[in-house]
């Protein structure tokens, strides 16, 4: 069990020795049972962190976020900033350092355990409690969540509530941290990795189509699933409207210039070719924290697009996305051994 | 964006217009988007269908072209220059619409064949409307070559281009220059002997200015690119300063070491410090480190003590020696295949089994036997002999599928030399075709049956076997349908030809291509047949494919010629059709730099974003294709322009 | 505008189904799950299977009339000739939308402002006086997020609608606002009954017991506007947007964001042919204010956290004096990180 | 409904949109030895010539099928014959990867293919392109991923 309190000791110390800027961290949030991240930069404040099953964000986005926003504010404060990472979480920052996105020793990565659990998927929580809300998660040992509602606490299983992608894990514990808080529980992944993925793989291809179809069409174009992933950071993504990314010596000819892939309207095909663009360019780079599918307000299935790329960089071609910061990318490199019989 | 661009269609006679209508094609391209003029015309690539272009370029100020007609491998170069030297506009300005090869040729129904001809022109108006203007980048070339092999080819090579006045350096990875072809007894189908017209050619190399030697080196790492490689080249401790030897053998008198001698086939001895044969170039003896008792005066240290002159060096490290250089020729030459792959034929087990190599020893004056030919087991004179053609050769299910070229001539002379030397003999030689194309060739394997009575079965041996004391060859005559069997006292076997060891390894660090037997892959088989795939570096000999002697000459000469032309030249042009980083999207994530085959990009500057080596980049696109960003582009044909070709090859 | 006297009616339950069955003049609509649990505004197939019994649905009910991507006309050129522009302006058939909540159709009250006041929108009005919208008052809250009487609202208003339909005993109690909504009712004929005495007394007690349930208050509301004007340059914005993802959420499913961008859509390039279409935007999104020069006035998350709060109780109510949030919560439940606007108002809205 | 209807009615007329990409050095010199030997094809794919295989970003496959491409091929050199020395088998990969997205989206399988095509494979250049066009006439129009224009 994590020992709270020993966190927020220790991002108290950080911040107290000045040898951070600020700690990423989660609190609880007013808008309702989910944590929400928070950003502190002040010693007292440390406080307010927490760590819960209701921490389910991936904080690895705020690392991106914070490598922007000091581009603009043009920050000459050299000190690494602190983050409180899941295994998950660990893995998204993993791939950050491998594509170089900021040097490792600009942040100092708290390590959590997610031990025997993971965190609570919210929906199956409410239908878990049939209407009643709930007040508060807490880790009740390795295999269930404490849950409080306005009629008391109450016990329940954690793979009951817990999300999809917890379920699915490989690996719980942080791959990456400068120091850690909980156990390191190896055996833990409830369902078969990829078990999602496969399952729908067995179905008609038609069917597939039918289903996807549907998907597709109740986008909304919000670009939440973009929002929230730690990998999509590049400065202008294919769906915006205009060159982002403009330099003083970015030409009218390279702005006018600007290759329209996928239009604006929220039509099956542009919104279809929006997802697919967004997957294969996370093959290999996608750590499975689901947030994409979390976020989505009209509950798009995105993980399980998200993961079929990643099965196959498991499964074909044995890369495992967030494990080694060292390593080539996936599609950066490759071996003799790779498939070819797909190849007339 | 260009605004006018020219659209010149060519009929090709009727090679195009039978199947495309051409006039179709030249009107509604006329219609596209920024085109101001277009025509079609009977020959484009006629004298008058040049000027047409070219003034049609002058007289409507045209800022881009398109000429639809055959392939650009035939006619791009002669519209480019049309367009620089007539149009005076740059000839990156212009592209090829391949409306001959890609369609009409291959189309047989007219409406279908102008769609898609419309759609292929179409395409490449798009394109070149996001054309810049291109300017080939010059790179200054250093006027030395490596030459890697000091066989036969390599020393060719070597003299070629040092008497054309370039600067040479020739590594060697053995003790001597010669390579295989200084074993050989006699050369077929002259029959000359091959140390009297190599060795003039080795001590050439010694004596010549411009080239220097290393032996006893190999290369270890590349960098750069045509005209201006950097190659680090690992020189062995030879142990024994080559400017103070004298060749008297002292030190090989006393030497307590006694191993294989290799420039013998194994067939004889020699000590741990040697030379590997008289006429050895470097004329030095060495020492065999890996034979030695242990370098040191007071494990053994006999030979520093007898060398009047004190030569020996214990103390002798190895060297790195880098050499900046602008052309590479390769020379590495061939290996026999492993006798342990051919144990149906005894090989390696049985002393009187020979491979064709030892067979040269056993013939050669300078050889284990003075030039007798003696059996190995108990030097007496074998009076039955047994030649096997094909031994793993043309063999794709157990052995190489590739023919090995020179056996059958080779076989033929052995079996020749054997009945020189031995009248009373006689010499079976096992076949399954016999291959003697060659100027001299077909009449020298006739002489070898006819005058020297050799015996040619043709069949393939099933089982060779040793009972008392003869080599049983069993084998089938297919001509005359019957099992054979020959007690022989001697069998020698043509081995297939391959790769020599280190080939592998020098392709890999010269980053060329190997074919799938291992040999070195050249650009084309036809049309540059001594160049590889990668600029500058040119092949010669048997490294390439099976070969024998006049033709390797004639390869390494081609090599050394192409070479010559390449540095004649002050500056190289390099294509200017490369990679270029947009920084603002670059995020520096280096997936371009991991996936560059060429090495050309690295991250530099601050923010460390990816930075394009103008020279090392071929314009592959590569790295296009890895970026998640958008970040990098081949010019001329971006990311922009592909998408508008999709758009105009689907009408959209 | 002009309210005509409303006409209250009793519907039983039961008589729903053959109410919108005497609609078959309109496309009808009512909140459906889209996908597990995504309400939305859906087509009804089966009128048997609308039970009303919705919460708060994913999106609001504005893309009826400001649909997300709107064309506004056609185009061609043929080469050398003058280009052809095609005007298409929207011509739907007839629509009759139930269970609309009321903080939503104070939102539409909200998108009349902005698509008729100051500028007549021939498309959203094209699709305006096309549909009807039946309201329902929330006897429970469809959300833990709703705050519509912190902003001037209630469960039971009658903005924007034609008519409000409340939920009783086994029966709705169904009042027509409007000339439209009372043709509406005029089409079930017998399957109304006049609402006595007695109904009118139990939708007052329905109404008065739904206005009772907590919400989070916003205390002043007059004063937030003049208090956000004050805190604009405060630092609270960059700290209380420092979790923002800059999504989409919050924008496109407020039922009074009316933000837009026009763009070309291309259908082929030569000979020349396409459509100018209107999209929805979001100022949450980094490239809505990005200028060609690669300037961008609103490049942080703290600077369009504000924009959207201000729009709302600052903008909106100088320019039409009333704010432009109904309360509906969907921002705040739907929001990935819970950036909540009733925290940010407490906090940067009091005086 | 509608969409069975529109294919039984354009299967005998049906003439399918293929994109080609073909590489510079192998594929398309294979294309055009093809046409030095005068073999026949169908004209239904339209050839557009990539430096490299390794060049072909997956935008270019998905882009295709939204411009309403009936069928993608990508074709380059042999592994290890690849001009650019390897250019190939980062194409590969990446090819795989969009081929296994695309079935899983529900794409036809028939519709995006690849083919290994070398500059002296006139033969089996003309083979992979009609093979191809045969396959997809028997699945008609792509209509999943198509823009409507």
């Amino acid at each position: 069990m994590i020992d709270v309190a020993a966190l927020k000791a220790h991002a108290k110390s950080l911040l107290e020795k000045g040898s951070v800027r600020a700690v990423i961290g989660y609190r609880k949030s007013t808008a309702g049972l989910l944590a929400e991240p928070a950003t502190i930069a002040d010693a007292d404040a440390t406080d307010d962190l927490i760590f819960d099953p209701t921490c389910v964000q991936n904080l690895a986005l705020y690392l991106v976020n914070d490598k922007k926003e000091r581009v603009h504010s043009r920050s000459d404060d050299k000190r690494p900033i602190a983050v409180v990472a899941k295994g998950c979480d660990s893995r998204a920052i993993t791939v950050l350092l491998q594509e170089k996105h900021f040097p490792r020793e600009s942040v100092h990565v708290i390590g959590v355990s997610c031990e025997g659990t993971g965190v609570v998927d919210a929906r199956k929580l409410a239908k878990k409690l049939d209407g009643k809300k709930a007040l508060s998660v807490n880790f009740d040992g390795s295999e269930a969540f404490s849950i409080t509602t306005e009629d008391g606490a109450q016990s329940i299983p954690a793979a009951e509530v817990m999300a999809e992608r917890c379920l699915e894990c490989r690996s719980a514990h942080p791959t990456l941290s400068d120091m850690t808080f909980g156990e390191a529980k190896s055996e833990r992944a409830l369902h078969a990795p990829f078990q999602a993925v496969k399952h729908k793989m067995k179905d008609e291809q038609d069917n597939r189509w039918a289903f996807w179809a549907r998907q597709f069409d109740r986008c909304l174009r919000c670009y939440a699933c973009r929002s929230v992933c730690p990998m999509c950071y590049c400065e202008e993504c294919v769906v915006d409207s205009i060159n982002f990314a403009v330099l003083p010596d970015t030409t009218a000819d390279e702005k006018a210039d600007r290759i329209k892939w996928i239009e604006r309207s929220p039509a099956r095909s542009e919104t279809a070719m929006y997802h697919m663009v967004r997957a294969i360019h996370l093959a290999g780079r996608c750590v499975d924290c689901a947030e994409c599918e979390r976020v989505c307000p009209v509950n798009i299935p995105l993980r399980l697009l998200n993961t079929r790329l990643e099965m196959e960089a498991f499964e074909t071609f044995e890369y495992n996305p967030g494990s080694d910061m060292n390593a080539p990318t996936l599609t950066s490199s490759f071996r003799d051994t790779d498939p070819n019989s797909f190849i007339r | 964006m260009t605004k006018r661009t020219g659209v010149f269609v060519c009929h090709c006679g009727n090679n195009i217009a039978a199947t495309v209508d051409v006039a179709r094609v030249a009107k509604e391209m006329g219609e596209v988007e920024g085109v101001i003029f277009s025509k079609d015309y009977v020959y484009m690539c006629s004298d008058p269908g040049q000027s047409t272009m070219a003034n049609a370029i002058k007289d409507n100020k045209l800022d881009s072209v398109v000429v639809s007609c055959c392939s650009p491998t035939l006619h791009e170069k002669t519209f480019r220059e049309v367009t620089e030297d007539g149009g005076e506009l740059n000839p990156y300005r212009c592209e090829i619409a391949n409306i001959r090869e890609q369609c009409a040729w291959v189309h047989k129904d007219k409406p279908k064949a102008t769609e898609k001809a419309l759609k292929i022109t179409k395409a490449a108006i798009k394109r070149v409307q996001n054309n810049q203007s291109l300017t080939p980048i010059g790179v200054p070339v250093t006027k030395k070559v490596m030459v890697i092999g000091g066989g036969v080819a390599g020393i060719q090579a070597a003299l070629d281009l040092a008497n054309a006045g370039l600067q040479v350096v020739l590594v060697e990875k053995s003790p001597t220059l010669g390579g295989n072809m200084i074993k050989l007894s006699e050369t077929f189908p002259t029959l000359d002997c091959s140390q009297c017209i190599l060795s003039p050619k080795m001590v050439e190399v010694s004596k010549n200015k411009n080239i220097k030697l290393l032996t006893q080196a190999e290369v270890q790492d590349v960098s750069g690119f045509v005209g201006n490689f950097k190659v680090k080249v690992r020189q062995k401790a030879i142990f024994v300063d080559p400017e103070l030897c004298k060749i008297c053998d002292d030190c090989s008198k006393v030497c307590p070491t006694v191993v294989k001698n290799e420039y013998d086939e194994n067939l004889t001895a020699r000590r741990a410090i040697f030379i590997p044969f008289a006429q050895a170039i470097p004329a030095t003896y060495t020492l065999d480190e890996s034979s030695c008792l242990g370098l040191n005066p007071v494990v053994c240290g006999k030979c520093a003590d007898v060398c009047e002159v004190g030569a020996i060096n214990y103390d002798m490290r190895p060297k790195i020696i880098t050499e900046d250089v602008g052309a590479i020729v390769v020379a590495t030459g061939f290996d026999l295949y492993g006798k342990e792959n051919l144990g149906e034929y005894g090989m390696g087990k049985y002393d009187n089994v020979l491979d064709g190599l030892q067979f040269e020893r056993l013939c050669s004056a300078s050889g284990p036997t003075g030039g007798h030919v003696l059996r190995p087991s108990d030097h007496k004179e074998p009076k039955n002999v047994v030649f096997i053609q094909c031994a793993g050769s043309r063999d794709p299910e157990s052995h190489c599928a590739y023919c090995s070229k020179i056996c059958c001539m080779y076989t033929a002379k052995h079996a020749t030399l054997y009945k020189h030397h031995v009248p009373d003999g006689q010499a079976y030689v096992f076949y399954i075709d016999i291959r003697s194309g060659g100027k001299g060739y077909e009449e020298f394997v006739q002489r070898s049956m006819e005058r020297d009575e050799v015996m040619y079965l043709r069949g393939r041996v099933s089982k060779v076997y040793e009972q008392d004391g003869k080599m049983v060859v069993k084998g089938v005559d297919t001509i005359s349908g019957k099992n054979v069997q020959i007690d022989a006292d001697m069998v020698v076997l043509a081995l297939a030809m391959q790769p020599s060891k280190g080939t592998a390894d020098v392709a890999k660090t010269l980053k060329i291509g190997r074919d799938k037997d291992g040999f070195l892959a050249e650009a084309h088989p036809k049309l540059r047949p001594v160049e590889s795939v990668t600029a500058g570096i040119f092949l010669a000999g048997a490294a390439q494919a099976p070969k024998d002697i006049p033709e390797t000459v004639c390869q390494a000469s081609a090599a050394a010629s192409k070479v010559i032309a390449l540095l004649s030249k002050d500056e190289l042009m390099h294509s200017p059709a490369i990679a270029k980083v947009r920084l603002s999207h670059c995020t520096g994530c280096e997936m371009c730099v991991q996936a560059c085959p060429y090495g050309a990009i690295s991250l530099t500057g601050p923010g460390a974003k990816a930075s394009v080596n103008d020279v090392l980049c071929e314009g592959c696109g590569t790295c296009q294709a890895v970026c998640l960003r958008a970040a990098i582009d081949v010019k001329n044909i971006t990311q922009l322009q592909i998408h508008d070709m999709i758009n105009a090859s689907l009408g959209v | 505008m002009t309210k005509t006297v409303a006409m209250e009616k009793m519907l039983n339950k039961a008589d729903l189904a053959a109410w919108m069955g005497k609609l078959d003049s309109h496309r009808l609509f009512s909140p459906a799950l889209e996908d597990e649990d995504v309400w939305n505004y859906m087509p009804v197939e089966e009128a048997a299977k609308v039970l009303l019994n919705h919460p708060n649905t994913v999106r609001p009910p504005k893309g009826f009339v400001f649909p997300q991507r709107e064309v506004l006309y056609e185009y061609s050129q043929v080469p050398g000739e003058a280009p052809v522009l095609n005007e298409t302006l929207p011509d739907p058939a007839p629509a009759v939308v139930f269970g609309v909540r009321p903080c939503d159709s104070r939102g539409l009250v909200r998108q009349d402002i902005v698509f008729t006041k100051e500028y007549e929108d021939p498309y959203y009005q094209g699709r305006r006086a096309k549909v009807i919208y039946v309201g329902q008052a929330c006897n429970q809250p469809p959300s833990p997020n709703c705050f519509c009487m912190s902003v001037g609202g209630s469960p039971c208003a009658e903005d924007g609608l034609d008519v409000l339909m409340t939920e009783l005993d086994g029966k709705y109690h169904v009042k027509a606002l409007t000339p439209r909504g009372s043709e509406l009712l005029a089409k079930g004929g017998e399957l109304f009954k006049d609402a006595q005495a007695a109904d009118k007394a139990a939708v007052e007690k329905a109404h008065a017991s739904a206005k009772a349930h907590p919400q989070r208050p916003i205390k002043d509301l007059g004063k937030v506007a003049g208090a956000l004007k004050a805190n604009f340059d405060s630092p609270a914005w960059d700290e209380m947007a420092k979790a923002c993802i800059g999504c989409g959420i919050c924008t496109f499913l407020c039922p009074t964001c009316h933000c837009f961008d026009i763009s070309d859509e291309v259908k082929c390039s030569s000979p020349c042919k396409g459509e100018r279409v209107r999209t929805w935007d979001s100022c949450q999104f980094p490239d809505f204010t990005m200028h060609t020069s690669g300037h961008n006035p609103r490049e942080t998350l703290g600077s369009r956290l504000r924009q959207r709060v201000c729009h709302k109780f600052l903008y909106f109510v100088e320019n039409h004096d009333t704010q432009q949030c109904t309360g509906c919560g969907r921002c705040v439940s739907l929001c990935p990180v819970g950036i909540d606007i009733v925290s940010v108002v407490e906090r940067l809205g009091q005086p | 409904m509608a969409n069975a209807v529109e294919t039984a009615k354009d299967e005998t007329g049906f003439e399918p949109k293929i994109v080609a990409f073909l590489c510079k050095w192998c594929s398309s010199a294979g294309s055009d030895l093809a046409g030095v030997s005068r073999l026949q094809y169908p004209s239904n794919a339209v050839p557009i010539t990539i430096m490299c295989s390794g060049s072909m970003s997956p935008m270019f496959v998905l882009s295709a099928f939204n411009k309403g491409a009936d069928g993608v091929l990508v074709s380059g050199c042999h592994p290890g014959d690849c001009h650019y020395l390897k250019g190939n088998f980062f194409a590969r990969r990446k090819i795989y990867l969009v081929q296994k997205l695309l079935q899983f989206v529900g794409l036809e399988n028939d519709r995006f293919r690849m083919s290994w095509v070398s500059a002296a494979e006139g033969v089996k250049f003309a083979g992979v392109v009609d093979e191809f066009v045969k396959d997809i006439k028997k699945l008609g129009p792509q209509t999943r991923l198509k823009a409507k224009r």
